[in-house]
């Protein structure tokens, strides 16, 4: 696996995922500065980490959205690269119009750092096959905007076309306004593009990977994404 | 010059937001209001001195990067 | 030429905070009257904030040296050696007063200032915590201090990218007008790359890095020394606004020029801004320096120099820089988007001298303007030591499953999730334990090191005897480290009480300063930084005397470390220490007596480190499964923390006999904690115990889904949970 | 009745958020703005028809909530 992780001034999350991304895949990924306008050469997934991206402000992921990296990563999607998006990577993918709808302020409206569950509603993603559908799994969220929002439509066709990919559910997988810590329609957690290639989610898998400091459950999105490269390779 | 562009929310998308403040004005005994929609105002401050150049300006600078249209409408204004 | 107007009357120097007798002081310095920006100068420098005038001969007394202590108080932060080449830096900090005024804001600035004093010494912070005191619940300003205080906390260091893993919060009438927000970060350097203030060579860059100066908090650094009154909200003085982000671009960028070994000196401008942050290089490295204002970079016109001398505009940094890598230096910290400027040098002078528009507005001797500051022995009086109550004179106000459901819903003892769930606390992956423990435990890079931290202070038993409180709260520091399994290693202090010119706060100050020393004397637990914060009162009537003490220890493999959660039913609880049954000062007493009397627990120092070194080694040796250090609501409040962690209950013994089982339950005995070992294992911890001379009993068995104590009702664990859990949201959401 | 609260920031209040967006505007092309400044508007929907009474409440909303006062401005008007 050929990885690269953008990173945006404010970004914070970068060494979280790195990490992760080696430890799982072996590689060490490399990291790549905004200002940059190309990917390295035969980069296959394309990470965006969470962070907060010139500190959150204007509107989340706004003016990282529109940085010249921004351009290169619209390619490498189109071309049906994978692309992850995680918190402000979500946030980032969303601004930049690679994927639908946009995340306001948590319901609350107060930063929640805990660990949530999320249901994983397919398994036969290049970023699930190392989920079965319908399983649940446990993983951490820290935001303070993760209120997933789309008009009617967009929620309509998203829920169509089964690209709802993760939501937060009760620890037994039931959809449940207690458990939707932030207010997002439908309890949505992740979302996919229209092609697959590009998740963007709100909770940090990267963060739940290692036995010796919590949970695992993290860990089979990037084995999963692992795999899927190795069978397309 | 200065200007202003103020960034609303479209009708119809939520604001999780403006409803929070609703609550909390009527938990403060601030009866009376019926409903709250936050939105955004930029005060800007523009080099030169012709208005039709500014009011162009200010709707790109709208455009590209201070509203995201696809939930935000805008309205910019010249104030002198 | 010299810009000597306007005049100095007694009514400016007055304004400056000065005494008659200072002014003289200063006017004997320098042979002459000063001009405006000197005496503003002088008045950040010579403040009790910045020159500790009231402070400084107490604290010399305290120990601060050790074999792993690489520096002690003085520079930005304390630097402790962990092994491996590592190096931890750490220190706590308030932001009390600005947080008052405006509770996001000041407590967002106080976060990053104590963040700048660990990144610049070249260490990268990988966590933060604090300590808050806020008045009584029911005060009309609590509920809002409350709430823009943690969102100041969390909206900068989440933004920052630090983990915030621990902390303490506290509720008390005696901090109505005067909340305590003292913040702490921990860093972690290369032992043999630490950065010093301490400018060395003439001819030196000195470079101005990071934002713009702005007219923020001028006087700010004299705002945190002035008592407050009824209408300091009138005064609202410019408030000083925090930019993470910028900060997090500030970090990247000094630790990426420290590494290209660009840097010879480094200070942060934290209080008094530009005025100590200069004049501390030069008097630290011999030196003298000149400063042009004229290459300031500015945020908003016509900025005199008083102003920017004064201005504590955050996110910035003075260095000096090696002359042959300035360019290199300058280009990478415009790849940050970040100020640089050139705004000085160094020179063999010995003076402070500032230039604006072509005139000298300051030429002062640099060493004497921090050394010759005003040092005072102020009178005290030490408080009379109060009466022991006897447990068998506090009559039972309930039963004890009644007794402990209302303290474990009372605003001190309840769950503080709703806090900390607002920091991100996982940031970093090394959170090894989060927030809701005895200490929170972070892994040192890639491990197996892991290091304990904590904050803590009892501010009730300080009141009411101060050298046996300042004991505790060292103490009961040193207690949580251990109950994770690790050895501690130093403090970091943060000492806040009213106004020291009253000899009975002078008395507590005093006290307390003792108590520490004493403790961290006994129990090998130098301080090695910290921070003093007096006139934390409101007409005339101080907080509660409140030293902070924040304890970081190391465990060699953190996959050792121990946690409070009971793990499995069938295992023996211990009770480890004596058990007097002390309600004198307890939070039984205050909570269900209503009454804040008596004497505090003694604090026996050497039964602390005998009875924490036993339960370290059974934690360490894999013995104790879980454990947890008794403190505030004593014994049961504990068992309590320990059944809702684990979701997991307890069958207990009755109380003995020789004591009341309301005192047994909820006294507040100190140098305690409980541990579960297997059931199996439990004989051969007592005969352990009993050859090293350490109180331990059995107390009952984990299991179940209550804690039953026998003869008396079941106490349901969801029940607990629900009511610990439920308060302070309840609280924030207006329904109590 | 429809009213609008318009808050920004006293001068001499940093405004890291107006310092990004200028520097984002920059790069993106968007040549002539000397200097931005982000404010809030809150658009309230209002019970009742009596304009002083209205402009009563939304000051009082101001004062207590929707203004930081220690740091911001706030405007009301009542558009009708
Ligand atoms: N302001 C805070 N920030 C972060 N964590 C906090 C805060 N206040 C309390 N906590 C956490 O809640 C737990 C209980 O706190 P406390 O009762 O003070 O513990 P102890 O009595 O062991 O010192 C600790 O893990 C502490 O870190
Ligand atoms: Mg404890």
């Amino acid at each position: 696996m050929k990885a690269a992780v953008v990173v945006f001034p404010g970004i914070n999350r970068e060494r979280d995922m790195a990490r992760t991304l080696k430890l799982v895949s072996g590689h060490e990924p490399a990291m790549v500065w905004h200002a940059e306008t190309a990917l390295p050469a035969g980069t296959d997934l394309v990470v965006i980490p969470g962070g907060f991206s010139y500190g959150d402000y204007l509107r989340c992921g706004a003016i990282a959205a529109r940085a010249p990296i921004m351009d290169a990563v619209r390619a490498h999607a189109a071309k049906g690269g994978l692309t992850l998006g995680v918190c402000n990577g979500f946030q980032i993918l969303c601004e930049a119009g690679l994927l639908p709808g946009v995340l306001m302020r948590n319901a609350q409206l107060r930063f929640i750092c805990r660990d949530v569950y999320l249901k994983v509603e397919r398994s036969d993603t290049p970023f699930t096959r190392g989920y079965n559908a319908g399983q649940v799994i446990r993983v951490p969220v820290a935001h303070g905007e993760g209120n997933y929002i789309a008009d009617g439509e967009t929620i309509a066709r998203l829920e169509g076309e089964g690209r709802v990919l993760f939501r937060y559910s009760s620890p037994d997988g039931m959809i449940d306004p207690n458990w939707n810590h932030n207010g997002a329609i439908n309890a949505i957690a992740g979302i996919l593009s229209d092609k697959s290639n590009v998740l963007g989610m709100m909770p940090h898998p990267e963060n739940h990977v290692e036995t010796v400091i919590g949970l695992t459950d993290g860990r089979g999105l990037f084995a999963g994404m692992v795999e899927h490269l190795a069978k397309a390779a | 010059m200065k200007a202003r562009v103020t960034v609303t929310l479209k009708t119809g998308i939520l604001d999780p937001q403006g409803k929070a403040i609703e609550g909390a004005l009527r938990s403060l005994g601030v009866e009376g209001v019926a409903s709250v929609r936050q939105g955004k105002v930029f005060d800007i401050e523009i080099e030169g001195t012709d208005a039709a150049k500014a009011e162009a300006l200010l709707k790109q600078a709208a455009d590209k990067l201070l509203a995201n249209t696809v939930i935000e409408n805008y309205r910019v204004e010249v104030v002198g | 030429m010299f810009n000597n107007t306007p005049a100095i009357t007694p009514e400016l120097v007055a304004e400056h905070g000065l005494k008659a007798d200072e002014y003289k002081r200063l006017t004997d310095l320098i042979g002459r009257d000063p001009t405006l920006t000197e005496l503003g100068i002088f008045s950040a420098m010579w403040n009790e904030h910045c020159s500790y005038k009231s402070s400084k001969v107490h604290l010399r007394t305290l120990p601060t040296k050790g074999p792993h202590v690489i520096q002690g108080p003085g520079e930005n932060a304390g630097v402790i050696d962990i092994g491996d080449g590592l190096a931890c830096v750490f220190k706590m900090e308030s932001h009390n007063h600005p947080s008052y005024i405006e509770p996001y804001q000041g407590a967002a600035t106080g976060v990053g200032g104590i963040l700048r004093d660990v990144f610049t010494m070249g260490a990268r912070p990988i966590a933060c915590l604090n300590a808050l005191s806020f008045g009584a619940p029911g005060h009309p300003k609590t509920r809002h201090l409350v709430g823009g205080v943690v969102a100041g906390i969390g909206g900068y260091g989440n933004s920052f990218g630090v983990p915030t893993v621990g902390g303490s919060v506290r509720f008390h009438a005696r901090y109505d007008g005067n909340i305590l927000v003292n913040a702490m970060a921990v860093g972690i350097a290369e032992k043999d790359k630490i950065f010093y203030a301490a400018a060395s060579g003439v001819g030196m860059p000195v470079v101005y890095l990071g934002s713009k100066t702005g007219r923020d908090g001028i006087h700010g650094a004299s705002m945190a020394s002035a008592e407050f009154d009824d209408d300091s909200d009138e005064k609202r003085p410019t408030v000083q606004v925090g930019d993470p982000f910028a900060e997090k671009l500030l970090l990247e960028a000094c630790l990426e020029i420290m590494h290209k070994g660009c840097v010879i000196a480094i200070q942060d401008m934290g209080a008094a801004g530009l005025t100590s942050s200069a004049t501390e290089m030069g008097a630290k490295g011999d030196l003298g320096v000149t400063l042009d204002l004229d290459k300031v970079p500015c945020r908003e016109e016509n900025m005199s120099a008083y102003e920017m001398m004064l201005s504590e505009s955050q996110e910035r940094m003075l260095m000096v820089l090696k002359p042959d890598k300035e360019q290199e230096a300058e280009a990478i910290f415009r790849k940050w988007g970040l100020d640089f400027a050139v705004i000085g040098e160094t020179n063999t002078s010995k003076r402070f001298v500032v230039r604006h528009k072509g005139e000298v507005m300051a030429d002062l001797p640099i060493k004497e303007l921090g050394d010759s500051a005003p040092e005072y022995k102020r009178p005290f009086v030490s408080p009379a030591k109060l009466p022991v109550i006897d447990a068998a004179d506090v009559k039972a106000q309930a039963g004890i499953a009644d007794a402990l459901e209302w303290l474990i819903a009372t605003p001190d003892l309840c769950s503080k999730r709703w806090v900390w769930e607002q920091y991100d606390h996982i940031i970093g992956g090394n959170t090894v334990q989060r927030p809701g423990g005895d200490a929170a435990v972070v892994r040192v890079e890639e491990g197996p090191k892991g290091l304990a931290l904590t904050t803590d202070v009892t501010p009730r038993y300080c009141e009411a005897d101060p050298f046996e409180g300042g004991k505790q709260a060292v103490a009961e520091c040193w207690r949580n480290l251990t109950a994770v399994g690790a050895t501690p290693l130093a403090i970091t202090d943060n000492l806040n009480f009213g106004n020291p010119e009253r000899p009975e706060i002078m008395g507590q100050f005093v006290g307390c300063v003792r108590g520490i020393g004493e403790a961290c004397k006994v129990l090998n637990f130098p301080v090695v930084s910290g921070n003093v914060s007096l006139y934390n009162e409101t007409n005339g009537r101080a907080i509660l005397p409140t030293p902070s003490i924040g304890g970081v220890g190391l465990i060699e493999d953190f996959k050792k470390s121990a946690t409070l959660a009971f793990k499995r039913e069938g295992e023996t609880i211990l009770l480890v220490g004596e058990t007097t049954g002390w309600l004198g000062q307890s939070m039984y007493l205050r909570e269900l007596c209503s009454r804040e009397e008596g004497a505090p627990p003694p604090v026996d120092l050497i039964e602390e480190r005998e009875n924490g070194d036993f339960v370290r080694a059974l934690i360490l040796d894999g013995t104790a499964t879980s454990a947890h250090d008794l403190s505030d609501g004593g014994l049961l409040v504990a068992l309590a923390e320990m059944a809702m962690a684990g979701g997991v209950g307890a069958r207990l013994d009755e109380a003995p006999d020789d004591t009341p089982s309301h005192a047994f339950w909820f006294g507040e005995d100190q140098a305690r904690y409980v541990i579960t070992v297997p059931a199996g294992k439990a004989k051969a911890v007592l005969d352990r115990a009993r050859e090293a001379s350490v109180l331990v009993s059995n107390i009952g068995t984990t299991g179940g889904d209550t804690l039953a104590i026998s003869g008396e009702r079941a106490i349901e664990i969801a029940a607990l949970r629900d009511k610990s859990e439920g308060w302070l949201p309840a609280y924030m959401a207006g329904e109590i």
